[in-house]
């Protein structure tokens, strides 16, 4: 029996079209909707990126669907065939497996690279260490927020201020902010979803975020790593406000905590406490 | 050519009297709880003078427990007769093989014991694997329950934690074994050629290894607990009660069983291939095992050791993972997942296994790129090696690093397309015969299409700094070994259940089975890659209220999954209890050696190794452009 | 065949008997709840004692931990579940039996969100304590309330030893907080004084019933 | 099963003797695999803690372990492995190679322990502290399977001089003289490692 239906060419032509199409769609309609927005230049950024990925991924998932859907619905065996029929002895095809490796391999040199400008460009919001690659900003200007992790709840300093501690979290709009990310305790870590940051608070270790605010909003804070019996209460929200807002709120809050503000220990980028193991 | 079998007598059988006196599970389980006391007092006694710190809590301390542990399951195993061939050994016999005549035994006393029958102890694997999967899943059902509702109302939040850290170590711990226990111990021996695996009592003894340690991990609820999931990160574990040193015990237990069983099967793979059975002649499911095994016997010794050190904190006072003492918290992850990324392929690449070795039966075609095959499941495996970090991306370890643990973990991409390709190219104008096994195959090709698609976005730094540690994270690992893994597992006992029970599946309720499942999988784990966008990190037992309504959905199709489960549970005991219709030596038409064994399988499996052809695929009609058929070689001894 | 029903039917009610074990330990495990009792202008009144170790009949009778009592400081519960009114001011008497173990965050040791502003230690008003003094915070973290405990001396005639501390020596400190809409808040504390556990944080402070809890609006 | 005989009334075509002579030596190197990987993990340790050492706490107070001890577990571990390996060659003197092997062996062991006694420090006090007794206990721990290993290879030996052994039976016990004595001497080879970052380094 001989099959000489182009059947390679057909799929050939149905991938091209629907991968147009549904591509056009993915990129033009879904990705605009891609977490975490708009708020923040690292937020956009990493919009940026899940489009990009999202768009080549795309055709990729969309070739494998259809071959194995045009597979399964026309080489299926139908009830009345000849049980003994076999399928042809083909063992593989060499140009096939080379080209599948290229372009494979092409896409991931690609994504690989793709990533790494992106990363490297502004931080991407992520947790840097204590000695970022990717510094931001005109340092001068820059507001530095010490995020302060504890079970269970964030607190937040501010060095630049007096090193006020504070249970609320405000930064101003279109400022660049370097989040001092550490913990007292055990791991944590800081996520804030709509300025698109999430970085570690390690004990005793110090990891720099940044992230470029934009127009003034509200944003979640969440704890993002299983940090004991309370981690899902660990969450928080924040505020972008305006310059002149800001600058009041600091004033004010600098003043509500300066009685305490001399107890606390003298700001350092990690406090190391003594990790206190007492018999009962 | 194999000879058909002769009838045998049946040993006859001792009254019960006799069959409770001597090595089973019943002396095993009292020397267990023995051991498990000795130990306790034994710990009581040393920590006071000579260790200067441990946990104050009244009545044990962390010592006490481990001890406690380790006495009760060398008690166990004594109790079985694991002891027995150490100490004759010991006493100077020379080597031998034990006998396994058992095997002929009706009933189902052969499976509560020792047992060295590669057969035996498949089905034991199967059966014990089984349970705790399924108590796995009910832990699962369980978070799903406390989820219908943004805060807290069914459990508590130590009760919930727990639960999730039950639900992942058992399917990562138990799951492991969840291929290569039940199916490669079954049939790589009888696929390369020979009546046994080089160990027969170690083959038996991870079996009773990995059921300790899942009997271990569950006294964890009379200790408290554990609230860290299944990664344990330091130092947050080194807070936990004792509930925690079950978690050690049980990771412990697990990483045992699970590197002897991998250097087994190695061994086996090497040493005891039949003659003609050349490397380029073995089935790909034996690749499969292959290249697990490598991970097995290589990654897992570091989880040993990790663990060991995190004892050692709890107990001798070091301070490894104690910042404050010399110790690092990031030691513990990076160690932890030096072991843990393997760990993800070593559940994956059996899978992969599976789907190609099924294929070619069901599309009645050889392997299409069989060598390509192999290469993809390899390069996965060494690949796997250099990957960890992609786990850290946001924790600010070796920051600078993250482009190239970035491109190292896409590449991964590659052999993994691989296996995409073989599946492909396999179809390609195959007879394709929709069969309960091939659906599930055909479940995997698209469960892990997502699965791998979604790893390239947590893979991309950017990207992945919102996705890490959120729903969207879950729900790709769960499509990938959830819809990998288990969708293979149930390919598998679809496909072999009938050869190693010798009864027949209901088709009908199979299909079922699958229909039902991969539906309900992909419509409650689809929606997670949605509420982990939305910003829902894992773990929680509290969640925004504008992302309850997905969550709701998300349960009652989790829910659905359990029935399907249930629909497969009734199928294994219609079949198996109830109707024991007895199966066809081969209904697949498989032209695999372990379906020219006869059925019921004899305990000798065959009498002469059949000849081997230079192709393990021989299935399709001879096409004009056929070439690269390996030579043909002489047959066997 | 009904030999095999019989074994199945045996081996089903043998896996729900384990299953609802299983369940059944879970759900038994949640400590109780006291609701406030009703004070003046409207108000509730809540009365807590903080104890150095709990009951000797307790599961853990070496934990440190909250109890319920009342304003005698007679009839000790063990209840960490707090039930209150919504929009209501609640009046927390809590007698403090527990000696100082220091805080960690410095930060915790003034009182926060607390209706004027201050508290009441042993009947004078402050705002905050030496961070050393504290031996535990009462803190609500979504309600924004924070409160530090001030712990009884170290060189104290009569500490107490196990709940009921009747008749040890102990600080009282008030304070009052309002509440906002319904709902379920957890309360904890900040204090590592989890004695014996890696910085102090553990046993007591990651078990609901200690120093952990509910506060249920309702 | 048996290498060659029956179950019920088959008669089975014996098993090529291979399948009983090679498993021993390939596990063995497969084993050594995983156990370099085992102390990996606390070689990653050291060198980790030893790096990260921003706290200044790799060493808290006075740490100092009896280097003198040291030297001499480490030798008779190397003594002992070298002379095992070396008997394994020389089948006459396999069995009294062996003794001496066994017998290096438990005093090392016991220098071990003596040593932990002689220790003024803990756990706690700073990373290097950590390291050294998690690696040198869970090494000194590990030993004492491999004595036991070579005991059994002994009293096989010693047993199989009373009887006759065909020559099949006499390479299948070759073989596991052979498993132990490279496992042995591999073992030998991590202790080494272990010495020089523990007190040399």
């Amino acid at each position: 029996m001989q099959d000489n239906t182009p059947h390679f060419r057909r799929l050939a032509l149905l991938w091209v079209v629907s991968s147009i199409v549904l591509t056009a769609i993915v990129v033009f309609v879904l990705a605009p909707g891609m977490p975490p927005g708009n708020g923040t230049v690292q937020a956009s950024g990493q919009v940026v990126d899940n489009t990009v990925l999202l768009g080549l991924s795309t055709p990729v998932a969309l070739g494998v669907l259809l071959c194995l859907g045009y597979c399964l619905i026309v080489f299926r065996e139908r009830p009345g065939d000849d049980p003994h029929l076999e399928g042809p002895a083909i063992r593989g095809n060499s140009s096939i497996q080379m080209w599948w490796l290229v372009v494979t391999t092409t896409l991931v040199l690609f994504l690989a690279a793709f990533g790494s400008i992106e990363l490297l460009k502004d931080g991407a919001g992520g947790g840097q260490g204590p000695n970022p690659l990717s510094v931001v900003g005109n340092p001068k200007s820059t507001l530095q927020v010490q995020v302060i992790a504890q079970q269970w709840q964030f607190t937040y300093r501010y060095p630049q201020y007096g090193g006020f501690e504070t249970n609320k979290l405000e930064i101003p709009a279109n400022t660049t902010v370097e989040f001092h990310v550490t913990s007292l305790d055990v791991i944590h870590s800081f996520w804030a979803y709509q300025l698109g940051v999430k970085a570690d608070a390690n004990p005793g270790q110090d990891n720099i975020a940044y992230v470029q605010t934009k127009a003034p909003m509200n944003f979640a804070v969440h704890c993002a790593e299983l940090c004991g019996v309370w981690h899902g209460y660990m969450f928080d929200s924040g505020k972008v406000v305006p310059k002149t807002e800001f600058a009041s709120w600091v004033t004010q809050q600098r003043k509500y905590f300066s009685p305490e503000t001399h107890l606390l220990t003298p700001y350092r980028h990690t406090y190391f406490p003594a990790p206190q193991r007492r018999g009962g | 050519m194999m000879t058909t079998a002769t009838a045998m007598p049946l040993p006859a059988r001792k009254p019960l009297g006799q069959r409770l006196l001597g090595f089973n599970l019943l002396t095993a389980l009292i020397l267990a709880v023995v051991g498990y006391w000795i130990g306790h007092l034994i710990g009581g006694a040393v920590h006071a003078p000579s260790i200067k710190y441990y946990s104050t809590e009244a009545g044990y301390n962390d010592i006490s427990v481990f001890l406690g542990y380790l006495g009760g399951v060398i008690g166990f195993l004594t109790g079985l007769g694991f002891a027995n061939y150490p100490v004759r050994r010991m006493l100077g016999h020379p080597p031998d093989l034990p006998g396994h005549a058992e095997v002929n035994e009706p009933g189902l006393w052969k499976y509560l014991r020792l047992s060295t029958d590669h057969k035996v102890v498949s089905l034991q694997y199967l059966a014990g694997i089984g349970i705790f999967f399924f108590v796995g899943g009910l832990n699962a059902m369980l978070i799903r329950t406390e989820l219908l509702s943004p805060t807290t109302h069914v459990f508590g939040p130590n009760q919930y934690l727990t639960l999730v850290g039950l639900h992942g170590s058992m399917m990562m711990g138990m799951m492991t074994s969840g291929i290569l226990g039940p199916f490669a111990n079954w049939v790589v021996p009888t696929m390369i050629g020979t009546r046994r695996m080089a160990f027969p009592r170690l083959e038996a003894l991870t079996f009773w290894l990995l059921m300790s340690a899942g009997v271990v991990l569950i006294t964890t609820i009379f200790f408290g607990g554990f609230q860290t999931g299944w990664t344990g990160y330091e130092p947050l574990s080194d807070q936990g009660t004792a509930g925690f040193d079950a978690y050690v015990g049980f990771f412990a237990l697990v990483g045992m069983s699970m590197t002897l069983l991998g250097l087994n099967l190695m061994v086996t793979i090497i040493t005891m291939r039949a003659p003609g059975m050349t490397w380029s002649r073995l089935p790909i499911f034996v690749w499969a095992v292959f290249a697990t095994c490598v991970l097995m016997v290589i990654a897992t010794p570091m989880l040993i050791a990790v663990l060991l050190m995190g004892a050692m904190d709890r107990t001798v006072q070091t301070a490894f993972f104690e910042p404050g003492n010399g110790g690092s918290a990031q030691l513990y992850q990076n160690l932890f997942w030096f072991f843990g990324h393997p760990e993800v392929y070593i559940l994956a690449i059996p899978g992969f296994g599976i789907v190609l070795e099924l294929l070619p039966v069901f599309t009645r075609k050889p392997l299409w790129g069989y060598r390509t095959g192999i290469a993809g499941m390899l390069g996965v495996a060494l690949l796997s090696f250099f990957v960890w970090q992609h786990h850290l991306f946001v924790s600010g370890i070796n920051a600078d690093l993250r482009p190239f643990y970035m491109l190292s973990t896409e590449m991964i991409s590659l052999p993994t397309g691989f296996t995409f390709l073989c599946v492909m190219g396999t179809l390609w104008r195959g007879r394709i015969r929709l069969t309960v096994p091939m659906l599930f195959c055909m479940g995997w090709a698209f469960n892990f299409l997502f699965g791998g698609i979604s790893g390239v976005f947590l893979s991309d730094v950017p990207s992945d700094v919102t996705t890490h540690g959120s729903f969207f994270s879950m729900a790709h690992f769960h499509y990938t070994i959830m819809g990998g893994l288990v969708f293979t597992f149930f390919a598998a006992i679809y496909y072999w259940g009938p050869k190693m029970t010798g009864l027949k599946f209901s088709e009908r309720l199979g299909k079922w089975h699958f229909w039902l499942l991969f539906i309900a999988f992909n419509s409650t784990f689809g929606p997670l890659f949605a509420l982990g966008f939305m910003g829902m990190p894992r773990r929680v037992v509290t969640y925004p209220l504008n992302l309850q309504g997905l969550n709701v959905w998300v349960s009652i199709s989790a829910y659905f999954i359990a029935i399907s489960m249930l629909i497969f549970l009734w199928n294994v005991v219609q079949s198996l209890v109830f109707k024991r219709e007895p199966a066809e030596a081969n209904p697949w038409q498989s032209k695999s050696a372990e379906w020219q064994l006869p059925t019921p399988v004899p305990a000798y499996d065959f009498i002469e190794w059949p000849d081997i052809g230079p192709d393990p695929y021989p299935y399709g009609e001879p096409v004009e452009d056929y070439s690269g058929a390996p030579a043909p070689v002489g047959g066997a001894a | 065949m009904k030999q095999r029903a019989l074994a199945v039917t045996i081996g089903l009610t043998a896996v729900v008997v384990v299953i609802g074990l299983y369940i059944g330990l879970y759900l038994t495990a949640q400590p109780g709840s006291a609701t406030a009792s009703p004070s003046a202008g409207g108000a509730v009144q809540l009365y807590l004692a903080t104890v150095p170790a709990a009951a000797t009949n307790d599961p853990h009778p070496t934990w440190v931990s909250y109890y319920v009592t009342n304003s005698q400081r007679q009839d000790w519960q063990h209840k960490t579940t707090f039930v209150v009114p919504a929009n209501t001011t609640v009046h927390v008497t809590l007698f403090q039996y527990d000696s100082a173990t220091g805080l960690r965050n410095e930060f915790f040791s003034q009182a926060i969100g607390t209706t004027g502003g201050g508290f009441t230690l042993n009947g004078k008003a402050v705002r905050a304590i030496p961070p050393a003094n504290a031996s535990h915070v009462f803190a609500i973290p979504a309600l924004g309330v924070s409160v530090p405990l001030a712990g009884v001396a170290g060189n104290a005639k009569n500490p107490c030893s196990n709940a009921p501390c009747t008749g040890a020596d102990y600080n009282t400190i008030t304070f009052s907080f309002r509440t906002g809409a319904k709902g379920l808040f957890r309360w904890q504390c900040f204090v590592p004084c989890g004695a014996g556990y890696v910085q102090g944080f553990g046993g007591p402070m990651q078990t609901v019933g200690y120093m952990d809890g509910f506060i249920k609006v309702v | 099963m048996s290498v060659e005989g029956a179950i019920g009334e088959v008669r089975l075509p014996p098993e090529p003797v291979t399948h009983r002579t090679r498993p021993p030596g390939v596990a063995t190197r497969l084993w050594c695999g995983s156990v370099t990987f085992f102390f990996a993990s606390f070689l990653f340790a050291y060198v980790f803690l030893r790096s990260l050492d921003v706290h200044k706490d790799w060493v808290i107070g006075h740490v100092e372990p009896s280097g003198g001890l040291g030297v001499t577990v480490m030798a008779l571990m190397v003594l002992s492995g070298i002379i095992w390996r070396i008997g394994h060659f020389r089948p006459v003197d396999t069995i009294a190679t062996g003794v001496v092997a066994i017998v290096l062996g438990i005093v090392a062991v016991a220098l071990q322990i003596l040593q932990y006694t002689t220790i003024d420090f803990g756990g706690a006090s700073g990373a290097y502290a950590s390291v050294f007794i998690g690696w040198t206990s869970t090494y000194i721990l590990g030993a004492i399977p491999g004595l036991y290993w070579i005991e059994t290879q002994l009293a096989t030996l010693v047993r199989a001089r009373k009887r006759e052994v065909s020559e099949a039976d006499q390479a299948v016990l070759r073989a596991g003289v052979e498993a132990s004595s490279f496992f042995w001497a591999y073992y030998a080879a991590i202790g080494v490692v272990t010495f020089i970052f523990l007190y040399v380094i």
